[in-house]
């Protein structure tokens, strides 16, 4: 059994408080520089995005549910960054060529992640602006639609 | 406890059985195999593919028990290892399967995921 | 083991020889250059992409031809991950070459189907990626992780035409099923992984992934669990089963190659079929290799037989079903997705044929003879599916035999070729398929002769499989006389041949009558070991 | 130069004459120049194949002749091992002869897609001489296959109502037989390769190693091989019960495809018997002889009867090939000289006699678009030639003393009466010499309807009787028959020690399979 000793623990403390910083700072920013817009949506109490009254089942942009998939794949990479921060001291004491090729080697990887996620950013993956505004709508009209029992009209259906 | 034990024909001829944090490692494949068991009767009795895909999930997931209880019992890496090329691939084969379940939604122009038993998989 | 394993615990530098992986990195360098390329060009250039894949794969075959003739020293094999073999280096060209062709045949359609041209080239180029990983790796991982790459780029190509309904569901059922087997298979390696343990002392040894050690615990008897070693065998052959296509676990094959895009479908039932064997042969063979008289007592020995056994059914089982499924199908598509059934289990036959030598010599012309048939099949099923593709324009619509009535004359051209490649893939001599045929065969009768006691079992396989080539007479046949024998009532505009087509066509014909005519230099230079430096095993 | 390396100019120039022909397809688009180039090329084969003679002479030995032997395939030790001997030798020349005479009877008969219909013929032309004349089993089961498929394309696309079901029943009864025989095929490679070392595909290394006991096939594996082989062979010849599907291919096919099929290649089969079964699997023939012996005997009786009924002058003249084909088994498997000889020359035979009355019928089909014998008769009237070759045809095709069937059929008579490899065999001569009968009733009773006696339709009044061309095509094919019913010699001593080797290898074998034992009586006659 090893000694407890407090400062091996300093760095799990450091990462509290920038993650900490991290997420007030953001808050703090945006409060401070960002323009505000009274509208009705805004003012609505927050729930997650969804309307507070009425039917449970509704249904949700297929945009949140590609960005939630883009989460996930990025997110699971990072179980390849872990065992390598664990044995790269290791690896990195046998050298520096072998320091080098292995910090080059995640390197590669971190830039093989950039590419997707340059290539998800071009693909509009990630735009919510006028286009993806304008399907939403159509999306919507499609759903009211259908709630009032009707078939979808045809340019609900063309967008 | 001991009523319960059961002698696995892979358990070591007369050498204690093989442990893993106290259990038996047994057990531990056992628990996979029973999840994994039903993963495939789900797959195959299951005609939502939501479902469907989810038993898919379970299957690797049990597969994934086997190697953390035999790389544990073995104290060596390369089960691990294959665990976490397991998770990468399960959740690029969710990104995957997802799309192609939107799609199939979209050009069904349906919002009911029940939909999709119509395929009859 | 594996790199990190091998880096922690002897604190040795890890075993990297990048120049063993040179194919594998050219081709999946090239993937993300064209996905990069296609994020950033605003009208996809079906042109350049496709250029670039060419020259990508162009690239890769020669990496991999001088792999073979330089060799990659002696370096280091990633701890036996990867191995230098005729055997990979032999598939990796097969399936560069499926590639190729696929990049050309898509071309002009991918842009007749207003799809992205670019997201197309690098699905394909990584879907060959992982075909190579499959064909290279040594590991159990590098297997998995090539089966899994390629599944999830054709998944995708699977449904490309979103907005066809048949593609997508050709997409999801491929998907479910194809993930579902991979579960097994994976569930194979674990056990297989925790089977391998052995006891040193009092200490017990960790199991293993790499597929020689396997192999070298097998035939020493040096097993931990039999039981388990027996299941995950049985596991890993019903996942490998699966993504080959044998029945009884072909159900999925004929609703994916029907709803799949034409230049789709000839990919997949000639690239990852190509791969599927190369990784289940050097799974089964060298990691459940024959014992013979090393053998000790133990129950660890009988691995080999069992699977040979159940493979040699599985053989039967799928040249039958196969041929005798295909004879009432309507559509082409569907016809040749159950005739590449019945091929692979031709080629299974040689597989048997592998795993029953006894002596190397005869295991590799056995093995030899696989990847030559995976050749063949690749050349004469390309061309098939190219004129498929031409005849059933966009959208896939003309894919029924009777959309083939009479058009004999009206598209000389077209009409012949195809006759040519389905004469071949019936296996008439002159043509690819016969050769291809004849080797696999001789390869069993082969074995059968110099292992008297079990020889009847494997002239039954050949004497089934010939009878199984004379039934697939009748379905091939019936697409000929269709054409040919018929008169068209209808309407038929003929199809306009696009340049890359028709290189398509001529690389195939050539292929089918060159390796028809001079099949030798390719069945010599598949026997061919690599020239030095080749580490297939890990010496421990 | 060119007598160095004949035989592969004789199998690749009608293949050239293909080429050629598509190339003047593409360019041209000619339709009246198709038949005057496949004429062409087809005519120079056949002269060439006349230069075989000069090696192959009166009483030569048995030795090949114009051999050729190159490595093909070196992994599977295939050699492209061509030659020609006695045996060989006239079934060349009646290929080669047989072609440009069909070619011409196809004149003006064949003018929907004429350029592929020359293209298979001279492509088929390839393949007949390729399988005449290769000596290593994987080319000989090339060509063998190689010639369905033409052959299955010319019945298919320029044949008559029932085309389609003739052509695929064609092409699968023999795919499956030729398919077994592949199976055997590589089988004597791996036992060659088990007891002699290396593997070959080469008959004659074969036949060597063989003979001299260095290679011995056991008896089972004997058993079965010599069953694929014959299976191959019987459904090509084609005997009685594997005989369905000739009636239908015949019947169907056009004029020139039924005069190939008729004249050459059912002549594969009776040449690979004797060849292969006989030659490498001696013992095995020895056993399997009396069945042989019976099957031939059926087919000859059977193919006669049914002859006999049928209102279909083409399918009459089918079902009689069976029955002559039934002579040529009985006499390979006589296993004497005057036998096998008889059933060599009788190949031949039939290959013009059966050739010719093809000929003539599809010459009456195309005026009268008929082939019913209801339909006919007194056509001696309007059609004098016509009549007169059409009656000589056929009394050639009966075995009338001084025509061409009169010899062959005497002579495979008189070897199955000397034979001494079957008991009973005087029965045997004696039923199938009835035969000759019922073929003379079959035959002289359609001349009867057909040719003479009073015009019953009024059409047939009218008729045209036979041109310049029809008679010049007809006129090599009836000198011939003449030339072989008086003077025999030269053909048959061309081939005898060629066919007395093969005699004397099934009579004198013992091997270890000869558990058939037969008290073999050295041939006085010689």
């Amino acid at each position: 059994m090893q000694e407890f000793r407090l400062e091996a623990y300093l760095p799990i403390l450091l990462m509290f408080i920038v993650a900490l910083g991290f997420a007030a700072g953001n808050i703090l920013l945006s409060q401070l520089v960002g323009q505000r817009k009274q509208t009705r949506t805004k003012l609505m109490p927050y729930e997650c995005g969804k309307d507070p009254v009425g039917s449970a089942r509704e249904r949700f942009s297929v945009k949140f549910y590609l960005i939630a998939m883009i989460f996930i794949l990025f997110d699971i990479e990072v179980i390849f960054l872990v065992p390598w921060a664990v044995v790269f001291k290791q690896l990195a004491a046998q050298g520096a060529m072998m320091r080098n090729l292995v910090y080059v080697e995640m390197m590669i990887f971190v830039a093989l992640l950039l590419v997707g996620y340059i290539y998800v950013v071009k693909k509009g993956a990630f735009d919510w602006g006028e286009r993806a505004r304008r399907e939403a709508e159509a999306e919507a009209r499609a759903l009211k639609d259908m709630q009032k029992g009707r078939e979808p009209s045809t340019n609900a259906r063309a967008a | 406890m001991t009523e319960l034990a059961i002698n696995f024909p892979f358990a070591l001829q007369g050498a204690p059985a093989p442990q893993v944090q106290g259990i038996d490692l047994s057990w531990y494949l056992a628990l996979s195999a029973v999840l994994f068991t039903i993963g495939v009767v789900g797959v195959i009795i299951k005609r939502n593919v939501i479902s469907m895909f989810m038993c898919i999930e379970l299957m690797l997931n049990a597969v994934n028990l086997t190697f953390v209880a035999f790389a544990s019992y073995f104290r060596d890496v390369t089960g691990q290892l294959f665990v976490f090329i397991v998770m990468t691939v399960a959740a690029a084969e969710a990104a995957v399967g997802l799309g192609i379940i939107i799609a199939i939604f979209r050009n069904r122009e349906s919002l009911d995921v029940d939909d999709a038993n119509i395929l009859k998989l | 083991m594996n790199f990190f394993a091998v880096a922690l615990q002897a604190g040795t530098s890890p075993d990297i020889n990048f120049p063993l992986i040179l194919p594998e990195m050219i081709v999946c360098g090239v993937a993300v250059l064209v996905m990069f390329l296609d994020a950033f060009m605003r009208r996809s250039q079906r042109w350049v992409t496709g250029g670039l894949s060419l020259l990508g794969l162009a690239a890769g075959a020669a990496a991999t031809i001088w792999l073979w003739t330089r060799g990659a020293g002696s370096l280091g094999t990633f701890n036996g991950m990867i191995v230098l073999d005729e055997i990979r280096l032999s598939f990796t060209l097969v399936v560069i070459f499926v590639s190729a062709l696929t990049v050309l045949l898509s071309v002009v359609w991918v842009e007749g189907e207003h799809l992205p041209a670019g997201e197309f080239h690098s699905l394909l180029l990584f879907a060959t990626s992982g075909m190579m990983l499959m064909a290279s790796g040594g590991d159990l991982v590098i297997i998995f992780l090539g089966l899994e790459i390629l599944s999830i780029a054709t998944y995708v190509m699977c449904g490309f035409r979103r907005t066809d309904l048949r593609s997508n569901e050709s997409s999801l059922k491929y998907f479910i099923l194809g993930s579902f087997s991979s579960a097994f298979l994976l569930y194979g390696i674990a056990l297989v992984y925790g089977a391998t343990a052995t006891v040193r002392g009092s200490g017990v040894v960790a199991g293993t992934t790499n597929i020689a050690q396997i192999g070298e615990r097998v035939m020493a008897g040096d097993i931990m669990y039999p039981a388990l070693l027996f299941a995950g065998a049985a596991f890993m052959l019903v996942g490998f089963g699966f993504k080959i296509a044998t029945a009884p676990f072909h159900v999925w094959t004929p609703d994916v190659y029907e709803g799949a895009p034409t230049p789709v479908t000839a990919f997949m039932a000639a690239g990852p079929k190509a791969a599927g064997f190369a990784s289940f042969l050097r799974v089964f063979i060298f990691g459940f290799p024959f014992v013979g008289a090393v053998a000790s007592a133990s129950s660890a020995t009988n691995v080999h037989d069992a699977w040979l056994h159940a493979l040699a059914i599985l053989a039967i089982i799928t040249m039958s079903v196969g041929n005798v499924a295909a004879i009432v199908q309507n559509n082409v598509k569907r016809m040749l997705a159950y005739s590449s059934i019945a091929h692979a289990g031709y080629a299974l036959v040689g597989f048997v044929a592998a795993g029953a030598a006894t002596d190397a010599t005869q295991r590799a012309d056995a093995l030899a003879a696989v990847a030559f048939y995976m050749l063949t099949y690749a050349v004469m099923n390309l061309g098939a599916f190219a004129v498929v593709t031409l005849i059933a324009r966009q959208n896939d619509r003309r894919t029924e035999v009777e959309d083939y009535n009479g058009i004999g004359f009206r598209a000389p051209a077209l009409s012949f070729t195809l006759s040519i490649f389905l004469l071949s893939l019936l296996g008439m001599p002159l043509t690819a398929g016969f050769i291809g045929k004849v080797a696999v065969f001789a390869s069993a009768l082969n074995v059968g002769s110099s292992a008297p006691a079990a020889s009847s079992l494997y002239t039954i396989l050949v004497v089934i499989g010939v009878l199984n080539t004379a039934i697939s007479a009748y379905y091939y046949l019936r697409l000929i006389i269709v054409m040919f024998f018929r008169e068209r009532t209808t309407e038929w505009a003929v199809p306009r041949i696009p340049a890359s087509m028709a290189l398509v066509l001529v690389i195939t014909i050539l292929g089918v009558f060159y390796l028809g005519l001079f099949p030798g230099r390719v069945l010599d230079a598949f026997k061919r070991k690599p020239a030095s430096g080749a580490v297939t095993q890990i010496a421990r | 130069m060119l007598q160095d390396n004949l035989l592969t100019i004789l199998i690749l120039l009608p293949t050239v004459g293909a080429l050629a022909l598509i190339g003047h397809g593409l360019f041209w688009k000619r339709e009246n120049d198709y038949r005057w180039i496949a004429l062409l090329f087809s005519v120079i084969t056949f002269a060439l194949s006349l230069l075989l003679l000069t090696r192959v002479g009166e009483n030569s030995d048995a030795a090949f002749r114009f051999e050729q032997k190159t490595l093909w395939i070196g992994a599977i030790g295939s050699y492209y091992h061509l030659g020609v001997d006695g045996m060989s030798l006239w079934l060349v020349i009646l290929t080669t002869l047989l072609v440009p005479v069909s070619i011409l009877s196809s004149w003006n008969s064949i003018k929907k897609r004429a350029l592929s219909f020359y293209v298979f013929m001279l492509i088929l032309e390839s393949a007949m001489i390729g399988v005449f004349v290769s000596l290593d089993l994987l080319i000989f089961y090339l060509f063998f296959e190689a010639s369905l498929v033409p052959m299955f394309f010319m019945i298919g696309i320029w044949g008559g109502e029932r085309r389609i079901y003739a052509a695929t029943k064609f092409f699968i009864y023999t795919a499956v037989g030729s398919l077994l025989m592949l199976v055997g095929i590589i089988a004597l490679y791996y036992i060659h390769q088990q007891q002699a070392g290396a593997g070959t595909f080469d008959y004659l290394t074969l036949l060597d190693a063989l003979k001299s006991g260095r290679v011995v096939i056991t008896e089972s594996s004997a058993f079965w091989i010599f069953l694929a082989f014959a299976f191959a062979f019987c459904i090509k010849v084609p005997l009685w019960p594997l005989h369905t599907w000739l009636p239908d291919a015949h019947t169907e096919a056009p004029t020139a495809g039924s005069v190939i099929l008729a004249g050459v290649l059912l002549k594969m089969g009776t040449y690979g018997l004797l060849r292969f079964n006989l030659g490498l699997m001696p013992e095995m023939a020895r056993r399997f002889a009396p069945y042989f012996v019976v099957l031939a005997i059926i087919g000859i009786i059977y193919g006669a009867l049914v002859a006999m009924v049928q209102p279909d002058v083409k399918r009459l003249v089918a079902y009689s090939s069976v029955s002559h084909m039934g002579f040529v088994v009985l006499g390979i498997f006589s296993f004497t000289e005057q036998g096998m000889q008889g059933a060599l020359y009788q190949m031949l035979n039939h290959g013009v006699s059966t050739g010719a009355l093809f000929l003539l019928v599809g010459m009456i089909y195309d005026r009268r678009h008929t082939r019913q014998i209801s339909d006919f008769g007194g056509l001696a009237t309007p059609m004098p030639w016509f009549s007169t070759f059409f009656v000589i045809a056929s009394l050639s095709s009966i075995g009338l003393p001084f025509l061409n069937g009169f010899v062959g059929e005497f002579l495979i008579l008189l070897g199955t009466w000397l034979s001494t490899g079957f008991s009973y065999n005087w029965v045997a001569t004696m039923i199938a010499a009835t035969g000759v009968i019922w073929a003379a009733v079959y035959m002289l009773w359609m001349l009867q309807r057909v040719v003479f006696g009073r015009i019953r339709h009024g059409e047939n009044a009218r008729l045209s009787d036979l041109n310049a061309r029809e008679v010049g095509l007809l006129i090599p094919l009836l000198i011939l028959m003449l030339v072989m019913g008086v003077y025999p010699r030269p053909f048959l001593s061309r081939s005898r020690e060629s066919v007395v080797a093969v005699q004397q290898r099934v009579t004198k074998s013992t091997g270890a399979a000869g558990s058939f034992s037969v008290e073999v009586q050295e041939n006085k006659q010689r």
